[in-house]
């Protein structure tokens, strides 16, 4: 075991990760952990673009963007995280700008702009209350933005000479009584446990993705982050609410940005209609996507889907009537990997898709600061910080709109940066408890010394497959009550599971069984809020209960771990400029 | 359909040597993932079998390896993009130290990069808005842009396979990338680093660099610009 | 283990006379060929050389493709030997072996043409 | 590092095990000629220094060059003389002006007209015997 002492450790070299480590003043010592090297964090996998009211192409206004956010959330949302936001966002961006980052322009050399699902303006600006129409709002670089901006950070850290430890895989999260004293990490080159002690903690670890059998993250998205906080006794928020984002290429889920539909590609079923038409007759196509998933399965459930060579469906996704010079300059990347992956020509045919888990709107709750909180009266975690994905702040509520993720990283990770710069300035080290390592020591060695029969891709598999099933874009309470059950038995099962591999070099089937571990840890809390929320909000729709209930259920959710059946507590919303509304597009 | 993997094998806790093991595999189609075969046998057959691999569709640049002779990332090869009547081969990238089985130590190949000091340098203070910078200007950026660092194309270069010290396309690209960004002042800085025996004036024009490139770069294109301005700063 | 090495200015001013003396060279040898080789059967009696030798025109030809052959020839010869990693030792060695020659094999040729 | 990485195999196996493209073939053999060449300049200027032996000595010598033999292998020089020289210019395009943007094509130039220039000479330089062949045909 080796010992580190960092004033701040971070978690995740994604963008979240990465613009908290640039606040970190010269003469603190600060470390970045990452499993993977940093530009190979799924950050660099988003591509439609950034949120923000610049109005470099049409008249725009933070409060637009603050409403829309809102209303997208289904009221769920923070409101005064929501402000910040979307108040924050025109300086967060031109800061990247200033960083470097390549941005595609406009005629007179500003930042360009493209219109993306439940971005909306007044069509009457003098008037607040007249017809909401699409508006440009998302600040992107090709189809590239998560890409070059995750670049972008990276390229800064280096700059700042920020020190990371690449490929060093996160175990668990050190609590020295009330406060965070640090992280356990195993170094994938050698399997040496290390021990990182700081004053100050940030997980900034990314979605839980790979939780769904269909899914747009990458292979590392494997819910790390929820894991410690879950086992650390900390409450996880709002897990019931998954993103599905409707435009996966069919079987692969790989995304097909809603920037295919900002430049206007439209949905058509097996009858060729257009039938975003009936869902959301304003903004069709781009209405914000748990309806536009929703639509989608409705269709292919009502019989009007495609059925592919192997019984699964899809619907076609149109681009073939753009001009050539749009789909070139502004979608080469989606329309290669259509090309690549299902063979079809986007410039000529459909493109076939299907929704595709996306986006985790729930996670670890935070203040406006990326203080991790431990109840619903928001007591927060001394020295523990959270941001990006992991993270619960909460801005997207019960359904995030595209655009506000990359936002929600480099808002709240600087942020949460400045806090730490802050806090350690006068901080103590909490002392290391003896045992810092022992629980991550023991299970490193039970796998390694199992003989169980269990196979870590087997079990995976059967996770995921039936995540997908059963707590999928619909769900209802049968479904979910049988899945309480099945992951009580994936979990005995898990400890049963043997690995190959009993070597220390690059072990990645240790890694891979670890992190099965992590997603069972995750899929559990989802399953539970998902069984609790008794109404349709957002992402989480109930088949059994299609209304919203703000009486009852405009609350967030707190799961906590326990021994048997996971404690459930209820924290309410902050609400300041707008009262709930019914949310039609 | 049955596909047949021969791969490059070693695991320095046991192997003196690097030997080649087959496997049999199941796939739907020819448009199957070659990293969706390697996952299969990981996950199926042989959970030793070690490679890297994160976003699965060619974006983050972890699973760039040696397929049937050439450079190539694991999850943008499709079935039908090689013979696969034969056994496929599969081999970590050449020339550059290998850990176990199919990962290498790209720790070479990120001072590379860092050498070219990979960030926007500009002192003079920003404006309120963004700094101002055409659309063409700005395109001309976008293609060097799109490296994912996945070391394809260095280690394909044979002048790095001859001499390690050649900086490589992927670093000239990135050098390529901020000296040609109006934005940046700091181009002579630069500039120093590849005009060297060790940087630009090594690349021959060999293309395998391009050939190479997931993202479809002309790397090459890149490297002659960067050339031809180390050459008029000369004179 | 990477390590940077060589400095500033190191390349251009050679990379850019192989060019151009490629592209004299790509004249010279075409036309030397034509000349001299495309009809075997006339012009290489020592009568016929020496008369091409005395005109001026063609003293001055061959002056220059030997020197610009030579310095194109032998600084590419040096471009790849540079390409492989060798003991500074060595690759001092070739370096003064190409340049001795060189200047050598000049002298030759020079005192060749300008014997007429 | 805690570990042994293993280091590369030699330069030599991997250009021959790592598959060739257009590109990399093209630069092979532009650098065999170019030494062949530079290695002939050398003979060529050596061999010329008969000349200021007088006569005698220059015309024994040519003798030798001007069998058969030495004809077609003065032929055979040509072909790394168009080769080297047509792919030079190329390099030359490709690296100083937008060469890189249509390699491919440069490159199908090359060949096909060092094929046209290579067959052209050999007509050229064997005109005599060609028209000999002809005759006894007749
Ligand atoms: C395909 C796709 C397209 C998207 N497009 C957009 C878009 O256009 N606009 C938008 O706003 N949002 C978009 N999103 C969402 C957005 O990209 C993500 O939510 C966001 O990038 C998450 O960033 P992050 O910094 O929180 O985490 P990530 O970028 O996922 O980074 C997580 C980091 O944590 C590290 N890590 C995780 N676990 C461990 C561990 N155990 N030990 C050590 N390190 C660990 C990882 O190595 C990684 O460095 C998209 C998402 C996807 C999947
Ligand atoms: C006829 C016209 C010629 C042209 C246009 C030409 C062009 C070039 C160019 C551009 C290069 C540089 C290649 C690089 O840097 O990658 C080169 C290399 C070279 N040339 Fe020439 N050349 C010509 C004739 C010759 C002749 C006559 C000789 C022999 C004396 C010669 C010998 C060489 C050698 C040895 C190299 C180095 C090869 C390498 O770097 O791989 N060239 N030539
Ligand atoms: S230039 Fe292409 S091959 Fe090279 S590292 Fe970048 S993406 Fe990979
Ligand atoms: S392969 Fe190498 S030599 Fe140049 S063109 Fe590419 S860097
Ligand atoms: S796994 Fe990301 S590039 Fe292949």
């Amino acid at each position: 075991m080796i010992k580190h002492q960092y004033d701040v450790v971070i978690v995740g070299a994604g963008g979240a990760g990465l613009r908290a480590a640039l606040e970190i003043p010269e003469g603190f010592s600060c470390a970045v952990l990452s499993k993977v090297f940093p530009t190979r964090s799924h950050t660099g996998a988003a591509q439609g673009g950034i949120g923000a009211s610049l109005g470099n192409e049409e008249e725009d206004s933070w409060e637009w963007h603050m409403f829309d956010t809102v209303k997208g959330s289904d009221y769920l949302g923070d409101q005064d995280a929501i402000e910040i936001m979307a108040k924050d966002a025109p300086r967060a961006i031109i800061e990247l700008e200033h960083m470097g980052m390549p941005f595609s322009r406009t005629p007179e050399g500003k930042i360009a702009q493209r219109r993306f699902g439940g971005h909306t303006r007044p069509e009457d600006p003098s008037d607040p209350d007249s017809k909401r129409v699409a508006v440009k709002r998302s600040c992107y670089s090709a189809d590239r933005t998560g890409h070059v901006m995750l670049h972008t950070l990276y390229e800064n850290c280096l700059k700042q000479k920020v020190h990371f430890f690449s490929e060093f895989f996160v175990t668990d999260m050190i609590m020295s009584g009330k406060s965070c004293a640090g992280v356990v990490a195993m170094d994938l080159a050698t399997s040496e446990v290390h021990v990182f002690h700081a004053k100050a903690v940030m997980l900034a670890t990314g979605g839980y993705g790979r939780v769904f059998r269909i899914t747009s993250n990458a292979h590392v998205g494997t819910g790390d982050g929820y894991s410690f906080i879950y086992n650390n006794g900390l409450p996880l928020q709002d897990m019931e609410f998954v993103q599905f984002h409707p435009t996966g290429l069919w079987k692969l889920g790989i995304l097909i940005s809603e920037a295919a539909r900002g430049e206007g590609g439209i949905l058509l079923n097996n009858k060729g209609e257009r039938f975003m038409e009936r869902y959301a007759p304003t903004v069709k196509d781009l209405a914000p996507r748990d309806m536009v998933s929703r639509a989608i399965i409705t269709e292919i459930r009502e019989g009007r889907g495609f059925k592919g060579s192997d019984g699964t469906s899809y619907v076609h996704l149109d681009v073939s009537h753009l001009p050539k010079e749009v789909l070139n300059d502004k979608l080469p990347e989606i329309t290669g990997f259509a090309r690549t992956y299902l063979g079809v020509e986007p410039t000529k045919e459909p493109i076939p898709v299907q929704p595709t888990a996306h986006y985790a709107m729930g996670g670890i709750p935070t203040t406006i600061d990326a203080e991790v909180t431990r109840d619903k009266k928001r007591t927060t975690v001394t020295g523990l910080y959270a941001a990006g994905e992991a993270a619960c702040v909460s801005v997207h509520g019960s359904n995030r709109l595209g655009t506000n993720s990359l936002l929600d990283l480099i808002v709240f990770g600087r942020r949460g940066g400045k806090a730490i710069a802050k806090f350690i300035k006068d901080a103590e080290f909490a002392p290391l408890p003896e045992d810092a390592a022992d629980r991550t020591i023991a299970r490193i060695d039970a796998i390694m010394n199992s003989k169980g029969k269990e196979k870590v891709g087997a079990l995976r598999t059967e996770l995921q497959e039936k995540m997908m099933d059963k707590v999928g874009v619909f769900r209802n309470e049968k479904d979910l009550t049988e899945m309480t059950t099945e992951i009580m038995s994936l979990r005995e099962r898990y400890k049963g599971v043997s690995i190959d591999d009993k070597g220390k070099i690059f072990n990645t089937d240790l890694m891979e069984a670890i992190e099965l571990g992590n997603l069972i840890d995750t899929a559990e809390p989802i399953i539970h809020g998902a069984l609790v929320r008794q109404e349709s909000r957002g992402a989480h729709s109930r088949e059994d209960f299609p209304n919203r209930d703000d009486k009852k259920w405009l609350k967030h959710t707190l799961i906590y771990k326990t021994d048997g059946k996971p404690k459930i507590d209820l924290k309410p919303v902050s609400i300041t400029r707008f009262q709930p509304k019914e949310r039609k597009y | 359909m049955k596909v047949t993997l021969r791969i490059q094998r070693y695991n320095p806790e046991r192997d003196s040597e690097p030997y080649y093991q087959e496997f049999i595999v199941e796939a739907g189609d020819e448009k199957e993932r070659i990293l969706d075969l390697l996952l299969q046998v990981k996950w199926k057959y042989d959970g030793t079998l070690t490679f890297r691999r994160s976003c699965a569709h060619g974006v983050c640049g972890s699973d760039g390896m040696r397929i049937n002779g050439k450079n190539r990332l694991a999850c943008s090869t499709l079935l039908r993009d090689v013979n696969y009547k034969k056994p496929i081969v599969i081999e970590p990238l050449p020339s550059i130290p290998i850990v176990k089985d199919l990962i290498v130590d790209m720790s070479d190949f990120y001072k590379k990069y860092e050498a070219v000091k990979p960030y926007l340098i500009n002192n003079s203070p920003p404006p309120e808005h963004e700094r101002y910078q055409s659309n063409e200007d700005a395109e001309k950026l976008f293609e060097s842009a799109k490296c994912i660092l996945c070391g394809c194309c260095t280690t394909s270069c044979p002048s790095s396979w001859s001499d390690e010290n050649y900086i490589g396309p992927a670093a000239l690209l990135k050098a390529y990338r901020f000296v040609f960004d109006t934005r940046d002042e700091a181009a002579d800085e630069r500039l120093d680093v590849v005009d060297t025996p060790d940087g630009a004036w090594r690349c021959h024009t060999i293309f395998n660099c391009v050939e190479a490139c997931p993202k479809e770069i002309n790397i090459t294109w890149h490297i002659s610009k960067l050339k031809k301005r180390l050459a008029e700063r000369e004179m | 283990m990477y390590k940077h090495t060589g400095s500033r200015g190191s390349g251009a001013p050679g990379w850019v006379l192989q060019r151009i003396t490629g592209i004299l060279l790509f004249v010279v040898v075409l036309t030397h060929f034509f000349v001299m080789h495309a009809n075997p059967a006339s012009g290489h009696t020592y009568a016929a050389v020496l008369a091409r030798m005395h005109d001026p025109f063609w003293k001055m030809f061959d002056l220059t493709f030997i020197t610009v052959g030579l310095w194109h020839g032998l600084n590419g010869t040096w471009g790849v030997f540079r390409d492989y990693k060798m003991k500074p030792a060595v690759s001092l060695t070739i370096y003064g072996v190409i340049i001795l020659s060189g200047i050598a094999f000049w002298v030759l040729g020079v005192n060749t043409i300008l014997s007429f | 590092m805690a570990y042994q990485a293993k280091p590369p195999e030699g330069w030599l196996r991997t250009n021959l095990k790592y598959t060739k493209d257009r590109g990399s073939v093209a630069w092979v053999l532009h650098r065999i000629t170019g030494l062949g060449l530079t290695a002939y300049i050398y003979v060529h200027i050596y061999a010329l220094t008969s000349l200021t032996q007088g006569p005698q000595a220059f015309d024994n010598e040519m003798k030798l060059f001007q069998t058969p033999v030495f004809h077609v292998l003065e032929w055979l020089l040509f072909s790394l003389v168009v080769y080297h020289s047509l792919n030079g210019v190329r390099i030359v395009i490709v690296d100083w002006a937008n060469g890189a943007a249509y390699h491919k094509k440069l490159l199908a130039v090359v060949y096909g007209l060092g094929v046209v220039l290579f067959i052209g000479m050999g007509i050229l330089m064997f005109r005599e015997p060609i028209a000999n062949m002809f005759a006894s045909l007749r």
